[in-house]
C-alpha cells in the first residue's frame, strides 16, 4: 500500500480487484462488463445520480429514509412500503453491521437465525452475502434509485456487489467510515480501501455510467461542529474526484441551531465546489444532504415528530438536495415498516409546506458562513501543508496529529483532544480546540460564544456542558441548562 | 476502602462510542475503577479484563441491536473461565427494534445476566445497582 | 344601543347586568363582590395575564392546547392529561356551539345525553349551564391558568360565569367572534356585546384582578391575508382598551410561508403597541399568539405532525408569546386526550430545540412587514375616518362598505368581495380587493406576486386558484397547484 | 333538459363556510340548480325550502361534531311535511371525534338518510352519487 491522492491504475485496480472478490464467494459472480450492460437499461427514474442532479435544478429536497433487514423478501416489502405508502423519493439499503466489519460468517448466523425466529436478527441488509442477484431481486423489485448505506471502513466488495446489482449510489469515504464506525483501522487504510470503491465509480462513469457518491456528514452525530464536518466531507470529494467520480453528494448532520444548520449547508456546498474547480475537477456535480438530528433521540413518539419535522424545515430553508429521515422510534430500535413511513410522511408534508422557500441572507447568516469558511479552510490548507500538495497523505498525518479531531470518535487513530458543547443560541462551538490549526480569532470567538452561555447559565465554560448537551435532545431541550435555567 | 472494579465495553461489531464514554465517566466519577475496553468487543475481550484485573463485575453495552446474538453463552463464557458468579449486567438497546420490554428482559435474565436495562437508562440507576449489588455503603 | 367607542358608564353597564344575568338560571349565582375576593386568592401561577408577561419578558413561547368535554368530571379529567402528560403551559376551556348561540336548553339535552351515551355528544364544555360553581370545580382541580375559547357573537352571560369562576382569560371579539361564527348578527349587536365583556374585565382591573382578553386572530382560518386578520385584532385591542382592559392578546392564524408569518407577528405586535400609545391607552401589555395552520388538515397523522410542528417552528422564529396548537386528529374529529396531548408535545420539542432563537432580519422580511403594515394601515385610517374619529362606529361602517373583508364569512353582515390566493412562495395575497381601500402601489404589488405564480403554472389569475388553495393543505401540499407543476 | 334541484346547507348551530360554498359552487357548475340556505340552519329551514322550490334532494353539511343531535327526526319531519322519499344526504366530520367508521355511517342510515360520507369527501364524489340517483346521463 502506497497511498497518495492519484489515480489508481488500471494494473492496481485490477489487481487489488482479484484479491477482492476472492474474499467471499459471491465475489466470483461480480462481471464488470456484464453489470456495465446492466446498468446501462437502468431506466433514468431509477439512477440516483439523475435523481438527484434533476432536484437540484428544480431546487427542491428530495426525502430519503434509513432501512434494511435481514431476508430479501422482507427487505423488498420494507423497501415498497416505504415508497409507497411513506412516499420516500430515493431508496436505501442499510447494510447490517457485521458486514460493515467484513465478517460475512456470522451475516449468514444472523440471516440463519431470521428464518427461524421470523423477524431480522440483523439490523440491515447483508448485501454482500445476498451477492449480484440478491441486489438485483432487490433492485428490480423497487420504483425508485437505490444506494447503500452503512458504516464500513473497507466495503470494496460490498461496493463491487451493490453497484453490479443495480444500485447507483454508495455511502462512506475512508475518514467518514472510519473514524466513528472503526476501533483500530488506520487512516491510510481506510484511505486506500476508498480509493479502491471510488475508482470503481470512476470506471463505471468512463463507461458511460452515472454513480453518485456520498461522503458520510454526520460523523458521530454527537455535537460535530459544522467546520469539523464540512472538512472533513471536502476531503472526501476531492479525493473521490481525483478517482474519476463525477456525482458528489456532501453532507452534514443537523446540529440544531437553524441559522448554523443552514450556514452550514451553504458553506459546505459553496466550499465543495471551490476545491473541486481549484484542483481542477471541472465537471462534477455537487449535491447536498442533510440528516435530521443524529444524536440521542426523546423516546417519546410526538416529541421524536417535533425533532424530525423541525430537521425537515431546516433541511428545506437550506436547501439541501435531499433530507435523512429520523424514525419515531429513533431512540428505541430500529423502526417497523410502519414507523419509518410515518416518519417520511412528516418529513414530505414539512418539505412540501416550505417547497420553493429558503432562509433569506441576513448579517447573523452571513456571519455563520464565514466563520465555518474560516474554520474549514484553516484544517484543509494545514493538511495540504503536512502533505506538501498531497491531501491524501496530508490527511493520514493531519489527523494523527490532531488537526482534524472527531468528537466522541471511537478510533484510536483519532486524536480526540477536542470538546464541542453548545453556546447559548444552541450553535455547536469548539470549548477545547486541541490541536485543531485555528487562527487566534476564530478561538476567541468560539470562547466568547460558550462564555456568554456560561454567563447565563451562571456556571463555568466546561466538560460539564458537553455531558448535559449529550442528553438534551434526548430529555426534550436543545441545550444542556442545568435545572431551573 | 479499596475501589471496586469493573470492566467496561460495548460488545460484538457495535461501534456506539458516546454512552460508553459517558458510562467511563460517571463510574470513575462515582468512585469505581473503570476498566474500559472500549467499542467493537468481543467476549474474550470483557472475560480477559475482568481474569487480569480480578474485577467485580461486567458492564456490558449493546447499542446497535445485535446485542441478543453477541451476548449469547457469554455467563458460560464466565464460568469456564473461572469468573465465578461475577456481576454481569447488560443495557443499551439491546436488540432490534421495539420489542415488549418484559420478554427482551426475559431473553437475557434466562442468558444468565444479572440486571438488563431498557433503552436509555440514566447512568445514575445503574451506579445505584452496583452499589446495592457490591455492598458499598457510601 | 347606542353604539360609540366610549367606556360604559357603570350605570349603563349595571342595568345591563341585570338583563345578562337574568337570561339563564345560573346567571343568578354571580356575585361580583365575591368574585373579586375568590380572585384575589387565585396564585400568581395560575392567573393567565401574569404569565403571559413573564413569559414576554423571558422570551419564550408558550403551548396552550383546545379542549373541552361536557361534563365536569370528564372535562377535569382532560385538562389533567393536557397539563401532565402533555406539558401543556396554558389551560382552555373549549366552549360547546350550541352555548355559542346562546341555545342553553339544547346544552341541557347534550348534557343529559353524552351522561348516557358514556361519551361528549357536545363539542365543547357548555360553561353556562355549569355555572360558577362548575367553572370554580374546573379551575381549582387543575394547576395552571384557564382560559375560555369559543365564538360567541352574545358572551356576556358566559364571560361573567367563566370570571367568576376563576379563569382569567377570555377569547373573542365583536368582529372576530361574530363574522366567522354567526350569519345575522349584526356587528352593532356584537360589538356592542363585546364592550360588556370587555367592560367586566375593566371592572376586575379596577379591583386590582389582571384578566387577559384575547382578540381571535385567524378568523375563518382559511386564507386570511394578514393584514385583514391584523387590523381586526388592533380594533379589538383599541375596543378593549377603551373599556379598561390591560393585558391583550392580538392573534395571528399561521398563513405558511414563513417570511409572510413571522412579519405578520411583528408587524401585528409592533402596530397594536403603536395604536394603543397613539390613541392614549399606555399601560396596556400587549402579547401575541400564533394560531398553527387553521384550515383543512391533511388526515393522515403523520402528515399532521409535520403540519402542526412547522406551526410550532414559525411560532418560535417569530417570537410569539404562545401558540396554539393542533392535533393530529384534526381533519377528522375532536381529538381524544391522548391526541391532543400529542399535539402538544410535538408542539413543545420543536420550540424548546428553537428556544432563543429568532429568525433574523433580512431585506425580505423587512419588506414584508413593511407591506403588511400599509395594508393594515389603509383599512384602519379609512375606519377612522368613517367614524370621524369614533372607531367603533367606522367598524360599522366600514364592515358594511367592506373595507375590512373577511373571506369566507358566513355573516350577512360581511361584504364578501375580496379573494385571497397563494403567490409563488406560497405567501397570501389578494386576489380581489373588493372595496378595500389599498393604494395603487399595494394592489399592484399582490397583483404582481400572483402573476408570477400564474406564469409558474401556465394559467391565469383567478379563482380557481383560490378553491385549489384551500384544499392544498388537505392534500399534503402548501400551494394549490395544478397536477404536474 | 330541466336542471335538478338541491337544497343545500349546513345543520344546526354549525357554521363552517367554507366547504359549503365549495359545495355550492362545484355543483351549480356541475349542473344543479342549487338552494343555498347557509351555515346555522335548523331542519325547518332545509325543509322549507325544499318544499317552496319542489327540490329533488337535500344535501346536510354538519362538521362541528353536533350533527347526530341536530340531524335526528329529519326524515320524519320530511315525511310529515309531505316531501315523500326525498333523497336525504348527510356529509362533513358528522359526529364528534374520531369513531369507526362503519358504525358511524349505520347511525345515519338507520335515521333515514340515504347516503353519508365521511370526513374529507371529495365533491366529485356526492356530485357522481347524485347523478346516478337522480338518474341523470350526460
Ligand atoms: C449516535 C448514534 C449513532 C452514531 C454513533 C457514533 C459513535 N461511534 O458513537 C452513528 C451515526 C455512527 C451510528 C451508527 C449506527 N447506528 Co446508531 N444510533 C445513534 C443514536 C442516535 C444515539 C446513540 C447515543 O450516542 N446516545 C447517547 C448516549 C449517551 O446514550 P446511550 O448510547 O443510549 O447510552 C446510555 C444508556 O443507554 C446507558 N447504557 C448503555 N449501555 C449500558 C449498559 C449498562 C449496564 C447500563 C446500566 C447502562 C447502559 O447509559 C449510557 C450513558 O447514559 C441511537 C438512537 C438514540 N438513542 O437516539 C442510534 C441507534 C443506537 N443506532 C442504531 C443503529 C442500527 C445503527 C447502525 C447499525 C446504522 C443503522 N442501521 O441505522 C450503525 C451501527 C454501526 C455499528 N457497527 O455499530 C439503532 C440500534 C437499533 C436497535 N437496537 O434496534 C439505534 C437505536 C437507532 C435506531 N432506532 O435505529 N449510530
Ligand atoms: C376552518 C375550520 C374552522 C373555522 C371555520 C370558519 C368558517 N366559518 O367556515 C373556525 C376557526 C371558525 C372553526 C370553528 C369551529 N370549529 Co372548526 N374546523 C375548521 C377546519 C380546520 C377546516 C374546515 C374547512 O373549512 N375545510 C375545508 C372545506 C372545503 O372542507 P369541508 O368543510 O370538510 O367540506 C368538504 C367535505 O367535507 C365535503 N362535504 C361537506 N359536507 C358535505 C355534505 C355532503 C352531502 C357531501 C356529499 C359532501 C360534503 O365537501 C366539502 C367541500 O369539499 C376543520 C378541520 C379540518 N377539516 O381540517 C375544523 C373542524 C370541522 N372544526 C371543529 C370544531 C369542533 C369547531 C369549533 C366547535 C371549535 C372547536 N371546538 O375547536 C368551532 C365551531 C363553531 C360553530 N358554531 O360551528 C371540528 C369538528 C369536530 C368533530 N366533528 O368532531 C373540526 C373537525 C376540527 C377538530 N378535529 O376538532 N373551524
Amino acid at each position: 500500500m502506497n497511498l497518495r491522492n492519484k489515480r489508481l491504475s488500471d494494473e492496481e485496480f485490477f489487481k487489488l480487484r482479484e484479491e477482492v472478490l476472492a474474499s467471499w464467494p459471491t465475489g466470483k459472480d461480480v462481471d464488470l462488463q456484464e453489470a456495465v450492460d446492466y446498468l446501462k437499461k437502468v431506466p433514468e427514474e431509477k439512477n440516483f445520480a439523475k435523481k438527484l442532479r434533476k432536484a437540484k435544478e428544480e431546487g427542491i429536497t428530495l426525502a430519503q429514509p434509513r432501512a434494511g433487514v435481514a431476508l430479501i423478501d422482507k427487505h423488498i416489502e420494507l423497501l415498497n412500503h416505504l415508497s409507497k405508502e411513506g412516499g420516500a423519493d430515493l431508496l436505501p439499503s442499510t447494510i447490517d453491521s457485521y458486514t460493515r466489519q467484513n465478517r460475512y460468517e456470522e451475516c449468514e448466523v444472523g440471516i440463519e437465525e431470521s428464518i427461524k425466529a421470523g423477524r431480522s436478527l440483523l439490523n440491515g441488509f447483508p448485501a454482500v452475502n445476498h451477492g449480484v442477484k440478491g441486489c438485483r431481486e432487490v433492485f428490480e423489485s423497487v420504483d425508485k434509485p437505490l444506494q447503500a448505506r452503512h458504516g464500513t471502513p473497507d466495503s470494496r466488495l460490498l461496493a463491487e456487489i451493490i453497484h453490479a446489482g443495480g444500485w447507483t449510489s454508495n455511502e462512506g469515504g475512508g475518514i467518514s467510515y472510519n473514524i466513528p464506525y472503526a476501533k483500530s483501522v488506520s487512516i491510510e487504510k481506510s484511505l486506500y480501501d476508498w480509493q479502491y470503491c471510488d475508482r470503481l465509480v470512476g470506471f463505471y462513469e468512463e463507461n458511460g455510467i452515472e454513480i453518485n457518491r456520498e461522503p458520510f456528514g454526520p460523523l458521530t452525530g454527537t455535537l460535530v461542529p459544522p467546520s469539523t464536518s464540512n472538512a472533513v466531507a471536502i476531503i472526501e470529494a476531492l479525493l473521490a474526484a481525483e478517482q474519476g467520480v463525477k456525482s458528489i453528494t456532501v453532507g452534514y448532520g443537523q446540529c440544531g441551531n437553524l441559522i448554523q444548520d443552514v450556514a452550514a449547508v451553504r458553506a459546505l456546498e459553496e466550499q465543495t465546489e471551490e476545491y473541486l474547480k481549484k484542483y481542477g475537477y471541472n465537471d462534477c456535480v455537487v449535491t447536498t444532504v442533510f440528516h435530521q438530528w443524529m444524536g440521542g433521540f426523546p423516546a417519546d413518539e410526538s416529541k421524536a415528530f417535533g425533532v424530525i419535522s423541525y430537521g425537515a424545515a431546516t433541511a428545506a430553508l437550506a436547501g439541501a438536495t435531499k433530507v435523512i429521515v429520523k424514525t419515531p422510534h429513533e431512540a428505541i430500535g430500529i423502526p417497523t415498516k410502519e414507523a419509518n413511513a410515518a416518519g417520511i410522511k412528516a418529513t414530505k408534508m414539512t418539505l412540501n409546506m416550505l417547497e420553493g422557500q429558503r432562509m433569506a441572507m441576513s448579517k447573523e447568516l452571513e456571519l455563520e458562513i464565514s466563520i465555518i469558511k474560516a474554520e474549514t479552510n484553516c484544517m484543509l490548507d494545514k493538511l495540504f501543508e503536512l502533505g506538501k500538495g498531497d491531501l491524501a497523505i496530508g490527511t493520514v498525518k493531519g489527523i494523527e496529529m490532531g488537526v482534524i479531531d472527531i468528537p466522541f470518535g471511537p478510533s484510536k487513530y483519532n486524536y480526540g483532544k477536542m470538546l464541542p458543547a453548545r453556546d447559548n443560541q444552541g450553535a455547536v462551538r469548539y470549548l477545547m480546540t486541541g490541536n485543531i490549526p485555528f487562527t487566534k480569532d476564530l478561538i476567541d470567538f468560539n470562547r466568547e460564544r460558550l462564555e456568554e452561555r456560561a454567563k447565563f447559565e451562571n456556571r463555568e465554560v466546561g466538560f460539564q456542558m458537553t455531558v448535559d448537551d449529550i442528553f438534551a435532545v434526548g430529555k426534550g431541550k436543545l441545550i444542556g441548562r442545568p435545572e431551573g435555567k | 476502602m479499596e475501589k471496586k472494579k469493573v470492566v467496561l465495553g460495548v460488545i460484538g461489531s457495535d461501534c456506539h462510542a458516546v454512552g460508553n464514554k459517558i458510562l467511563d465517566y460517571s463510574l470513575t466519577d462515582a468512585g469505581f475503577e473503570v476498566i474500559n475496553i472500549g467499542v467493537l468487543s468481543p467476549q474474550e475481550d470483557f472475560i480477559n479484563a475482568a481474569i487480569e484485573t480480578n474485577a467485580d463485575a461486567i458492564l456490558v453495552s449493546s447499542l446497535y441491536g445485535h446485542g441478543e446474538i453477541d451476548c449469547r453463552g457469554m455467563r458460560e463464557k464466565c464460568e469456564e473461565a473461572g469468573l465465578k458468579d461475577i456481576l454481569l449486567y447488560v443495557g443499551g438497546n439491546i436488540v432490534v427494534g421495539k420489542q415488549d420490554w418484559n420478554e427482551v428482559k426475559q431473553r437475557f435474565l434466562d442468558m444468565g445476566f444479572d440486571r438488563v436495562y431498557p433503552p436509555g437508562t440514566p447512568v445514575e440507576e445503574g451506579i445505584r445497582d452496583l452499589k446495592e449489588d457490591l455492598n458499598i455503603t457510601e
